[in-house]
């Protein structure tokens, strides 16, 4: 038995934290916040800096071979620095997709770029409304809407229904002609989002073979593995934050943190983090082993995480008072990312829906 | 026991409805808020119009005294009317502190001659008012008050510096209450005085606070070398704590209270066809409904005793913890409903998605704003349950020589 | 508006419970706990003397011919005292059942009875499993489970299914031939429960022409409404007695009840029973003046009693720490008798569903 | 990552199955519990039975010192025994208290004659240790003891006098800890003293707890002039807090971290069908693996860290707050499945729902026992978050003069 990481792993963990604290103070993700730029660019360049995009892609793709586990860190580090950036949806999903649903061909072409950094890709996952239509012709015609980094992308990843009613996965470049985007608010505006309207629109079909379905579900997994540990370092940090401010701030002559009730409220959201920890690791343990148990780990580990990371940034905003409530507060940053985090793959029921599927199925 | 009005209230009632029928447009669903789209300054105009047109009809100061243009009528009278605004599309809510908070505070401890001279003016809303209470370092423990008042002994004026924030409406009030200390050398519920403040003297700087929504709601007053004549203290000097207190009591009444009857109506509207054909929404259509439905039928119980001259119940407390609930769980339900789209703001979508993720800052600000739910728990422990108040340490000791 | 008792049914309530605080102090609670007898012969005479038992009965049966309203305050104080008495199965359902599917004869024969306390019934609900078989010989078939007080009842109420499909709702007398009943053990045993075992027993249809569906409907409102009260009254109780605990016990040389804790705690079993408290007051007042409301109110009110007196038992058990655990302390007749009550008429989620069901209804 | 066994630990595990398969009955299913049905002497006979059983075969002392009779082998082994033995229909926690708290408190502290002279009775389980700490005024304040242990001058022995109360097996108890005041004028933590009593003695009373389920797994024991030689102080005079300390950590180790792994298959179990077609059912399935499958991974976590020589992470502490409100809701949860026919008790209806009803009132002890959830919050907050302790005010004061 060995629930642990190793201790390279701790230690490149450590690396990632100490880049992104220089690289990705809380200035630079208000940055974003205030619409200046689709990412936090130094946090971005530090990841790619420190190997973090490449970690789990092979060698003969130009990355360094390493797994799963060490991207999986490095994301709760992404999540404890709020830094915004396109590891979710470029390595995240893009990869994911390339890697499933690409030819070798495709794959030689696209994973290099993506595990550099040196492009970004991402993808409509299309959980609602209907899928686009692929014509014959190699063209796609629909809407993709709410799709994360949807506008700084130079690649969009998506399902499209072909004539004989088989789904593929497809690519349209960013600005090719028939691929309109525009912006769309977000709840998290370091999370931005994009609606793509595809008109007549040149796509590239992935030509690896593999079921549309499968791909989906593989890449859907591998999502909520990774944005699970990015909720479990955001709800870390919006307790500790909360914690500092409830030591630092005093009332009736005593410290906030003083008062039962604060104390209390803050170790009912370490539980829900240490419980949501175990949940999180674990799925990363059953993603790498591609477990039996991964449909029930990472629908664990999602569930656990959306919570944890909802308590943890309302109670923690709570906990700040009158002063949680002000734009100058970072609480509000949490309590807008654990929202966008908790629904952006499906909300909660879904996610206790397929968990229990596959206790069902495994019973 | 019934829910119907008695032959009196039925005949104000309908006498109300009429004249707003005749005044204003009837909304077009429950939860419909006015002026959403309005810059600012165009709503305080219109909010100032319409209570004109109120004050003028009878209906912009109901239970306040025939003696300053107040229509003399009972605080249910009041219920009613507001019962009944609550249908129609008019600006609500900006007279809440003026109407709510400052002119009682006055009405039951001013002098004759602020009576005389403010009153009328803020009933007819010609003269709006604000509260300078909150400070940075006194939210919960609202003694805290750091801002200063000194006498100048010549003019025998007070010299007021300071920094207030969470004030709603500054930037429009005429006047203010505000609180600061007279006297650091006592302990630190004895050294605080009340003043009314000429919002327009040199030395206020007013500034919007942005929230975590981006908004700006409230504003934080900073007061440099502002004089105040000694004739503007209310009540007692040094006796600032009893009016505070008193205050207060209005605000969270006010906060609490405030739910349109059929909130739950728009939850089942929200949930759509899934209200009917999935079991996990229905469950938390009714937990909503129990949390909605329930402050409608708590301010029911509280207005039948308003009804018959008595005070509401100790229960009537606990709505406002209710009301935060009920609104942060109201908000995440609906954005839960979009699934994956729930990540779009609002204004992407629909009027209803706009309308949940309000509340979803909205509710921060109920559990908040006027005693957090904390304090407010203490308060139902220590004076509705009887239990024994927490340790005070700072008790008897000097206000000037409290650690801080 | 005029959302509160009257001060009539006010001074009533205020009669029924000192009559109950001599008659049913917690020695007599304790006997039927200990299986001394099916009920608390003291408490339940005070409630026929005060005219509980006939409060609504029309006065040409025997009653007094006031309202439900005069009842359910009634109910309230039997739940604060936690008298065990038939008065939820004898007045509450069978008096109802007869009441609504009784001919003009059968009313006259038997509701003198029962509004007096001269004898008591119960009905079998059931909510589970078969109904018993109706023979054209006026004989029944089958099994009644888990029915409370139906060892003690002289006639149990229960819907049986005749041959040409049709539900009658039927009268046995417990001691005739063909009906058979044994002790059931009950999670609370100062509420008891039986089973009947019908054998070619003797019965006695129902025959005042109306739909037995709708019978059940109409028992079941008047059931959940009088239950509630019951459970709103023994919440209130379980506050009570927790809030004198924590006065009195000391740690760490301060009252227990100083503690921010356990203050919070009381305050939100304080909160949870007020909630509850004006949804069961509405749902007296829709059953009494029979709203179109009532399927909402009725269901609202037994989900939030059920609520409370499950938070208020197990919370306020957990307030007395160590001595809440014993048998000694009241806690466990709280913890059982809300978790009886709770369930007794069907779960939280089927009054859940009920109360949305007549919201869609209505919307 | 991984959970599978290092070599070493896969071949220890082969061999404690190999002995269990040889020596015990399997369960026949995971939340089979060893001799519900038997009295309580036959219980306890069979445990002591097991008890030599085990230590006979190397498996009774795993990780105890080979001088004493112990295995003296690894913490982790004993926690693979310790899994693989959760397999088998025995009789397990009979020795808790003994072997996870008073011996390894004796070996830590105890004098060297009195570790010859009781550790490997001990350990063969032919002398059972029991533990008198808790009374009925010193529950989560502990050091609240009003027991006295008086010196007599002449003989050198010490008198106690007083009332314990939540010990477990102290009808079959050979020996135990006790915890007495020797000094009433120091304060409350500084006047306690630590002994080793022999339970046949005379002036011990022992009266089993009825609790709240109508069981009692614990009694009261009463103690009137029981004469205790000094030679069987532990530690220091007056110096017994740091002993109890060290023990409180043990037990509430013990108390959180004991279910078992596949605990989500008897939710699922129950829940039947309705695990498939009940959305509302399939919500709570979830909400338990959570729970359950958690405190699993949580103990994995602490294992591994077991298995390398370290001690568990600080958020172990968590578990015995988890485990609490999982088996409450899994109580409510089995019975809710019944509808009105949950009304029933266990007996009446199944298994199933016998166990429901036993963790209804189970939950209740978990919650409270070993420190209540509102204690261990307490401790998580100032030890692992380091929030500021409360406001003591009995400190420094003579536990005499202290309010009572």
């Amino acid at each position: 038995m060995d629930f642990d990481f190793s201790d390279e792993q701790k230690m490149f963990r450590e690396e990632v934290r100490k880049a992104l604290a220089r690289a990705c103070p809380v200035v630079e993700v208000r940055k974003v916040l205030e619409g200046q730029g689709p990412w936090a660019a130094p946090a971005w360049d530090a990841l790619v800096e420190q190997g973090v995009t490449a970690a789990d892609v092979a060698e003969e793709h130009g990355g360094l071979g390493l797994s799963v586990l060490e991207l999986a860190v490095a994301a709760e580090e992404v999540g404890y620095a709020l830094a915004p950036t396109p590891l979710f949806t470029s390595i995240g999903l893009a990869l994911e997709v390339v890697r499933r649903a690409g030819s070798p061909a495709q794959q030689a072409a696209w994973l290099p770029a993506l595990a550099q950094g040196a492009a970004t890709a991402t993808v409509a996952l299309g959980l609602h409304g209907v899928l686009p239509c692929l014509a014959a012709n190699g063209t796609a015609e629909g809407e993709l809407t709410a799709v994360p980094d949807g506008l700084s992308a130079e690649a969009v990843f998506f399902r499209a229904l072909a004539a004989d009613g088989q789904v593929h996965w497809c690519r349209v470049t960013a600005n090719s002609a028939g691929c309109e985007r525009r912006a769309q608010d977000s709840i998290d505006p370091t999370r931005p989002l994009a609606g793509v309207k595809l008109r007549q629109a040149s796509v590239e079909v992935l030509a690896g073979g593999a079921d549309a379905a499968t791909v989906l579900q593989g890449v859907l997994h591998r999502g909520a593995v990774l944005l699970a540990f990015e909720q479990l370092g955001g709800a870390a940090r919006a307790l500790e934050d909360a914690r500092k401010y409830v030591l630092d701030r005093r009332a009736f002559g005593k410290q906030v943190g003083a008062y039962q009730a604060m104390k209390h409220k803050l170790v009912d959201i370490y539980t829900a983090v240490e419980l949501a920890r175990v949940h999180v690791y674990y799925s990363a343990w059953a993603l790498q082993t591609n477990a039996p148990e991964l449909p029930v780990a990472a629908a664990g580990a999602r569930v656990a995480a959306s919570q944890a990371y909802t308590l943890a940034a309302q109670e923690g905003l709570q906990a700040h008072g009158g002063f949680g409530f002000t734009w100058a507060a970072d609480c509000h940053l949490h309590y807008r990312r654990a929202r966008w985090t908790a629904l952006i793959l499906g909300n909660v029921h879904d996610w206790r829906e397929k968990l229990v599927s596959g206790l069902v199925a495994t019973a | 026991m019934h829910f119907e009005d008695q032959p009196q209230d039925a005949e104000y009632r309908t006498h109300v409805r009429a004249w707003l029928e005749a005044n204003a447009p009837r909304k077009t669903r429950p939860d419909e808020t006015w002026g959403l789209h309005l810059p600012e300054d165009d709503r305080v105009a219109a909010a100032r119009e319409w209570q004109r047109r109120k004050f003028d009809a009878g209906f912009g100061a109901i239970a306040f005294p025939r003696k300053y243009g107040g229509a003399g009528g009972r605080a249910y009278e009041s219920a009613i009317f507001q019962q009944e605004e609550a249908n129609f599309s008019v600006p609500v809510a900006f007279y809440n502190i003026s109407l709510g908070v400052c002119i009682p505070s006055l009405l039951a401890l001013a002098r004759p001659e602020h009576k005389e001279r403010h009153v009328r003016a803020a009933l007819e809303g010609t003269e709006v008012w604000c509260q300078l209470y909150s400070e940075p370092a006194a939210g919960s423990d609202l003694a805290g008050i750091l801002t200063r008042a000194e006498r100048d002994a010549d003019a025998g004026d007070f010299i007021i510096n300071g920094q207030k924030v969470w004030t709603t409406h500054a930037r429009h009030a005429s006047w203010a209450l505000l609180v600061a200390r007279t006297d650091a050398s006592k302990p630190k519920h004895e050294g605080l005085t009340v003043f009314i403040i000429d919002m327009k003297v040199p030395g206020i700087t007013v500034r919007p606070i942005r929230q975590a929504s981006g908004e700006a709601d409230f504003n934080e007053v900073f007061l440099t070398d502002v004089r105040v004549p000694a004739a503007n203290v209310i009540g007692e000097v040094d006796g600032g704590w009893k009016i505070i207190v008193a205050s207060l009591v209005h605000e969270r009444v006010s906060i609490g209270g405030a739910l349109p009857r059929d909130l739950h109506r728009m939850t089942l509207e929200m949930a759509g066809d899934r209200a009917n054909t999935d079991a996990r929404i229905r469950e938390r259509v009714a937990d909503q409904y129990l949390m909605s439905q329930g402050l409608w039928l708590m301010s029911a119980r509280a207005l039948t005793a308003v009804s018959k001259g008595q005070a509401p119940g100790p229960e009537s407390i606990c709505a406002k913890i209710i009301a935060g609930r009920f609104l942060q769980d109201f908000a995440y339900f609906g954005m839960d409903l979009r699934g994956s789209e729930g990540v779009l703001a609002g204004r992407e979508l629909d009027e209803a998605a706009m309308t949940s993720q309000r509340m979803w800052f909205g509710s921060l600000a109920v559990r908040i704003a006027g005693g957090t739910d904390e304090i407010v728990r203490n308060t139902i422990a220590e004076r509705v349950l009887g239990l024994p108040p927490e340790v005070r340490i700072d008790k008897g000791i000097p206000f000037k020589d409290l650690a801080r």
